[in-house]
């Protein structure tokens, strides 16, 4: 199936989502009658499930690697260009099956003015999928932040207690960062503009002129989009604002944030940060390796000591991403793979284990695991995806994550020991954490007599959904590995064999 | 008359000045305020007196008589403002004047 | 031999049955768990039968490729070898009868279902880590062996403590875990193979002996085996591991789990012939555990951390084995050691639910009269345990390894007086053991519990006591008129030790000491167990003894140490969840309200506080006119 | 004449002390009527008898004498600051006689740069009403109109300010 062929081409991954959340609004409407609601819910799910099947129809069809090119702003050489590739069709498709199961979790817990939360919902799928696409830096930034703001008033206005603080500490930071990043990519335009003369935005025509710039500058340039990205992809230090915006988002929010949000940081530095600066990505890659190294060991060791399940998770994930640090920086082919299946992996267990604890926190209220135990009795299913999402997160093998943190460790190695058997003492702390999780939550004696409802069919089917997708990766994951070797040649993997 | 005579009223206008002003800076009632800000005037006004007669020019008399029409204007509106805020609120440097001064509408605002 | 992959695809389908099936009704379930074990244990021998009528021919077969690290690309293929054809005849001769065993045993217990599922997927795990043809998938194995172990350890995860003992077994053995993985990493990136056939010849061709790469890598790989095989310093898991059901210690904790290590080295016995220091790392491990465990069985009071510690010392005699280049002696062992540890465990857990979950060896007695027929099979296992003549199997296998030792010569003298020490201090605990629960007059208060047994109990205690006696014929040394089959049939996997030179004389004389040692420690374990039971009475005589038997008793103090060096520094350091680099951002938030709040207050003041300023204000400009 | 300008001095400087001290106001007013006159006196000895008769009447005669109206109409009093409160004023009065002080009678030539080229001190002679009259009408003509438009403005927000239904009154005015 070749996208080129079809009106807009690869663009339907932007507007399906616009379409769709613009549809629910419609639907919605401002009544609440429950008929008019499910229809809401309805568009914005069959909105992602298109963007899955449009993906898994470029996978399938070979349509890799596609481009679409519309003049946007020509005066300023910026233009609406899109690239899909084997790195970013990956991405796609999480983000529309996780995009299908944040809606999906939704379904229940979301009761007041549901049009509005799946318009902003669809809205932020509309920025992810555009900045997993988008081959011209200017729209890059424009798709960073579209993806950032409805973000936030998910988590601001449909979140927890904390929520407002938590929002605005989480948009404060991004902002922050994009902030570098677009600067950086200003300077980039400039430097580019005076160098050749042509100022354009283009990814593949600035590619060749960082080696034109001088050290110094090359090097801030490439601070700027680290900046950027390890805000997003939460590197130690940067991470603050992960664990607030966790607990307070709705569980919807939480699996967009964890499953895709977190991933455009990493993306980002493969797509952009590494390949633009290749010089200055060599000489910063140690200290990059030891920074995603400390999130690891700082994350697992945090996560030890948390009593909140959701917070607990958000360090897991400080901890996961960590992983993704060392892996993109080690600049070698292994560690590239092993970055974008970690981030996979990682996308669909988080996704599923927020998918679970919010189903939890609806059935008993709380999501303080002292107040919890003796689950796995009660709900035996909930029990068995509990454990299964746990070994998950401590990267058995056999599932995703074990394949991704192996691929990054084989990278690691190889560029640096030290950081690879600092990464694996991560796994001993996350085993620790992700035990200790499941035996609170699920194991021991009930704390507190309740009845809770196993899972219904929707979670059940969903989570069942991202396990068997975990599987698959954990077991059989040539072909992704086979999608990757199409990547566009700038992707890190260039460097050293 | 001689030449330190003249000194001598230039010290007294100037010690009239000062006390003038520590008179405003000290004193928390509008009237008071007010009172200071005429001695302080007055001094100014006699320091050009003494200029004109240092001089001898008239034009010290001239801008006396005009600095006393500012004072006329200004105690005129001064009074009135006072006027208005005794009645309600309070004719002393409070927060609540500062209040009633910000132009944030209060409660009876129209 | 095709059908190799039938062997682990039977117990894996028994657990996706056993998982799914929820609703099947009770006995089903052990029906179906131990039809399982039953075809793949028949698989097996169909197997090994065609393996050894097939000329003893290596054979493997991939499934499907699975991924590749830079040139290495591990698929997820089998490889049969002579050595894996015995580890899955241990593996599913004992693991089926196990099953036979616990349909009856775990009768009643909540999670029935989920017992058998656990199971079946211990065992497929199990196969597939004797049978991967390289070290990612033998890695897969290993983990998932792992998980097993913590899922049954904490069966009755009601109560916290077994949770607690589960969750210590499953990160002390993820310790090990990292550091084979490391191992693995390590191989894949300097030799570009991780198959267990290719690996060992292009290692030994890159690598020269006793090089810095070469006694890495087999550091690492020894550090896996020693966090599974549980032998000092990562061993301190498996006497909390007996909080399981016995069904789980005797399959897990004694016959197959923990000899993976031994299997592992044995499998990459070219590694370690690579770093002679590592070789002699194993030794004095073996040794060190040999004694360490087998003094605290001696001071255990509960009957399964006897059994827990006596198996750490026995596999310590593995590790010797492996030590002294006696592979085939090592694996000869393990597969004796399987057959009468799980036959104790199981009559120990027959004992265990007759006497009503008493588990105090001092509380017991009189066992004997009660139940005559497990008293005569925890007999012919303690025989083989300590290696006394009717009963063959523990005899050869482990006189084997101790002749080798002496034959070593120079240090490994050393480890010969260390070997015939574990031997008196085996038969000491053994024959203790024995006397305090089945002599005597019962002393426990709750001697009813059903004694009663089912054939499906009977059984397979019987068949165990039966192999224990046959067992050590197949490798008896031609010294006392046997025939090595065992021996030869692992020659071609395995490289055979170097021939003794020892005269017929002196081989006599060496396989006759441990005997006696053996046959001393009796009147020995007599004279100890009367003594005990006599302390227990008087208050007076325990007290002195008590804080060096304490001290014995917990293991020699490791546990403490390992809790005091890690546990708990961790958790002071996980604090309370409250992460400093939050409070940091916390703390700019609020300096930045602090400043802002401040200087707003210059704009809102009483307005005296302006006019002032005016003042000052005019006054000092006046002032600088005039400088 | 000397003698003179030096008692006026003494009185005016004493009743302005007076005025700032006072706890009510209406005792302050009255000895800053007091001073006035005094002041009126020292520009009499100055030989400027037209800016002293208006400073009688107009000034304390029409000014302050609005103000003591008022303030008996409204009977306002206000504590004074307590002895803490002196020191910060009186410490600034102080800096800034100084200053003036230091200014005129130092260094005469420092605010004015070409005073000093001028004849040395001069008696003061006495200047005429006629002349300041013929001043302020002739040269000084347009500032007289706009003096007017001052006291016009000052005359027109007084009467906004005092009217009853005023927008400006916080409270409506029903008073």
């Amino acid at each position: 199936m070749n996208l080129q062929a079809i009106p807009l081409g690869l663009a339907l991954f932007i507007v399906i989502p616009l379409a769709c959340g613009l549809a629910s609004l419609v639907l919605g409407g401002r009544s609440s009658a429950p008929g008019r609601l499910a229809a809401a819910r309805a568009a914005t799910l069959a909105g992602s499930l298109a963007c899955l099947l449009l993906a898994a129809a470029a996978w399938l069809g070979g349509a890799v690697p596609a481009r679409l090119e519309l003049a946007w702003i020509p005066s300023m050489g910026s233009s609406f260009s899109l690239s899909l590739d084997g790195l970013s069709l990956p991405f796609l498709a999480l983000s529309g099956l996780l995009g299908a199961a944040a809606v999906l979790a939704s379904w229940k817990g979301i009761g007041e003015r549901v049009p509005s939360f799946h318009f902003c919902l669809s809205l932020t799928l509309a920025g992810i999928n555009g900045v997993f696409l988008a081959s011209d830096l200017f729209l890059f930034a424009f798709m960073w932040e579209l993806m950032l703001v409805p973000m936030f008033f998910v988590i601001d206005i449909w979140g927890h207690e904390g929520r407002h603080r938590a929002a605005v500490k989480f948009f404060i930071f991004t902002q922050a960062g994009g902030l570098l990043m677009i600067a950086a990519i200003a300077g980039l335009y400039a430097a580019h503009g005076a160098a050749t003369g042509e100022y354009t935005f283009a990814y593949d025509r600035l590619l060749g002129t960082a080696g034109g710039l001088g050290q110094t500058l090359q090097f801030l340039l490439m601070l700027g989009f680290f900046a950027g990205f390890a805000v997003k992809l939460p590197a130690f230090g940067l991470h603050a604002w992960l664990p607030d915006a966790h607990t307070e988002a709705p569980t919807a929010g939480s699996i967009l944030l964890a499953g895709l949000l977190l991933k455009t940081g990493g993306y980002g530095l493969l797509r952009f940060a590494i390949p633009l600066f290749p010089d200055a990505a060599r000489a910063f890659a140690p200290v990059a390796m030891w920074i995603g190294a400390a999130g690891i060991l700082y994350g697992g060791l945090m996560a030890l000591g948390q009593s909140d399940m959701k917070r607990l998770v958000a360090y897991s994930s400080v901890s996961h991403l960590g992983f993704v640090l060392v892996g993109a920086y080690s600049l070698n082919e292994a560690g590239r793979n092993g970055v974008v299946i970690q981030m996979l992996s990682h996308g669909l267990s988080t996704g599923a284990l927020f998918m679970l604890i919010g189903s939890l926190q609806d059935r008993i209220g709380t999501r303080e695991l002292g107040r919890m135990g003796g689950l796995a009795r009660a709900a035996p299913r909930m029990g068995a995806f509990g454990l299964a999402l746990t070994l998950a997160l401590l990267g058995l093998p056999g599932m995703g994550n074990f394949v991704g943190e192996l691929l990054v460790l084989f990278g690691a190695f190889k560029a640096e020991a030290a950081v690879a058997v600092a990464a694996g003492l991560g796994l001993i702390l996350a085993m620790a954490y992700a035990l200790r999780m499941f035996q609170l939550a699920f194991h021991g004696e009930a704390k507190e007599k309740r009845s809770v409802a196993d899972l219904s069919a929707i979670e059940t089917g969903t989570l069942a959904l991202l396990l068997a997708a975990l599987l698959w990766i954990g077991l059989y994951p040539r072909p992704v590995l086979a999608l990757l070797s199409l990547a566009l040649p700038g992707i890190a993997g260039g460097t050293a064999p | 008359m001689s030449g330190q005579g003249l000194e001598a009223a230039l010290a007294l206008a100037a010690a009239l000045f000062a006390i003038g002003l520590a008179g405003i800076v000290a004193r928390r009632s509008l009237v008071f305020m007010l009172l200071c800000a005429e001695i302080m005037l007055n001094a100014a006004g006699f320091a050009f007196i003494i200029a004109g007669a240092r001089w001898s020019q008239p034009a010290g008399q001239v801008m006396f008589i005009f600095l006393l029409v500012t004072a006329a204007a200004e105690v005129a509106v001064g009074l009135a403002l006072i006027l208005t805020l005794t009645g309600t609120l309070t004719d002393t440097l409070t927060g609540t004047l500062t209040g009633a001064l910000s132009g944030r509408p209060s409660k009876g605002d129209r | 031999m095709e059908l190799i992959w039938l062997v682990p695809a039977f117990p894996l389908a028994g657990f996706i049955v056993l998982a799914l099936g929820r609703s099947l009704p009770g006995k089903a379930a052990g029906a179906i768990g131990s039809a399982a074990a039953g075809l793949s244990a028949a698989s097996a021998c169909a197997v090994a039968w065609l393996f050894a009528s097939g000329g003893k021919a290596p054979y493997s077969t991939s499934l499907w490729p699975w991924l590749d690290l830079g040139a290495a690309s591990p698929a997820l293929a089998l490889s049969v070898d002579a050595l894996s054809i015995v580890m899955i005849l241990v593996v599913t001769i004992v693991g089926f009868l196990i099953h036979l065993f616990s349909i009856e045993h775990m009768e009643g217990e909540e999670g029935y279902h989920r017992f058998f599922a656990y199971m079946n997927l211990f065992v497929a795990f199990m196969l597939i880590l004797v049978l991967a043809d390289n070290f990612l998938l033998l890695y897969l194995g290993w983990e998932g062996v792992g998980l097993c172990s913590f899922l049954l350890i904490g069966f009755w995860y009601g109560d916290r403590a077994n949770g607690d003992a589960a969750r210590k077994a499953f990160i002390v053995t993820r310790v090990g875990d990292v550091a084979l993985l490391l191992g693995i990493i390590l191989i894949a990136a300097n030799l570009g193979s991780l198959s267990l056939s290719e690996s060992p010849r292009l290692a030994s061709a890159a690598w020269g002996r006793g090089s810095g790469i070469a006694v890495l890598a087999a550091a690492l790989i020894l550090g896996g085996a020693l966090g599974k095989s549980a032998q000092v310093p990562l061993h301190t898991w498996l006497p909390d591991a007996m909080a399981g059901p016995s069904p789980v210690s005797a399959l897990i904790h004694a016959a197959t789990m923990v000899t993976a290590g031994v299997y592992l080295v044995a499998r990459t016995n070219a590694f370690f012939s690579l770093a002679p220091q590592v070789m002699t790392a194993v030794a004095v491990a073996g040794a060190v555990t040999l004694l360490v465990a087998g003094a605290s069985a001696l001071a255990q009071r509960d009957l399964k951390r006897i059994l827990a510690y006596s198996t750490m010392s026995q596999i310590g005699y593995m590790f010797l084995a492996l030590g002294a280049a006696a592979w085939t002696g090592a694996i000869f062992h393990l597969a004796t050691h399987a057959l009468f540890k799980s036959l104790l465990f199981l009559a120990a857990g027959a004992i265990i639910n007759a006497l009503g979950h008493e588990r105090d060896v001092l509380a017991m007695g009189g066992v004997a009269k009660k139940m005559p027929l497990l008293f005569w099979t925890f007999l012919a296992g303690a025989f083989g345990l300590t290696a006394l003549p009717p009963v063959t199997a523990g005899l050869a296998s482990k006189d084997a390894i101790i002749a080798r030792l002496w034959y070593a010569g120079g240090d490994a003298r050393l480890l010969w007086w260390a070997a015939m020490a574990g031997v008196l201090l085996t038969s000491l605990y053994t024959f203790r053991m024995l006397f305090l629960v089945f002599a005597g007059a019962s002393r426990g208060p709750r001697a009813s519990g059903h004694s009663a047994m089912g054939a499906s109990t009977a059984l397979p205690l019987v068949v165990l006591a039966a192999l224990c006696l046959v067992g050590g014929l197949v490798d008896f040394p031609r010294v006392l008129g046997g025939e090595p089959y065992f021996g030869a049939f692992l020659g071609g996997a395995l490289p055979a030790s170097a021939d003794t030179g020892a005269t017929a004389g002196q081989e006599l004389l060496l396989s006759l000491a441990p005997l006696l040692l053996s046959l001393a420690g009796i009147p020995l374990a007599w004279l100890l167990a009367k003594r005990e039971l006599a302390t227990e009475a008087g208050p007076a005589l325990r007290a002195r003894g008590s804080r060096l038997a304490a001290f014995v008793r917990g293991g020699f103090g490791f546990d403490r140490l390992y809790d005091f060096a890690f546990a708990r520094p961790l958790s002071r350091l996980a604090g309370k969840g409250v992460d400093p680099v939050n409070l940091a951002s916390e703390g700019l938030r609020s300096m930045t309200l602090r400043a802002s709040r401040r200087l707003a207050s210059t704009q809102k003041g009483p307005p005296g506080r302006y006019l002032a300023a005016l003042a000052v204000g005019a006054v000092l400009l006046l002032a600088a006119a005039l400088i | 004449m000397n003698a003179l300008l030096a008692v006026a001095s003494a009185v005016a400087v004493a009743s302005t002390l007076a005025v700032i001290l006072q706890r009510r106001a209406v005792h302050a007013l009255l000895y800053l009527i007091v001073s006035f006159f005094a002041l009126a006196v020292a520009m009499l000895a100055l030989g400027a008898a037209f800016a002293a008769a208006l400073e009688v009447i107009v000034y304390a005669g029409a000014i302050l004498v609005l103000f003591v109206f008022v303030v008996m109409m409204l009977g306002s009093e206000d504590a004074r600051p307590r002895g803490a409160g002196w020191i910060g004023p009186s410490l600034l009065a102080l800096v800034l006689l100084g200053e003036l002080l230091y200014a005129f009678l130092a260094e005469p030539g420092l605010l004015a740069p070409g005073a000093a080229s001028l004849p040395a001190a001069v008696p003061p002679q006495t200047v005429e009403p006629k002349a300041v009259g013929i001043a302020l009408f002739g040269e000084y003509a347009i500032c007289g109109e706009i003096a007017a438009f001052l006291l016009l403005s000052g005359l027109v927000g007084a009467f906004h300010l005092g009217r009853r239904d005023s927008p400006a009154r916080p409270e409506g005015g029903e008073r």
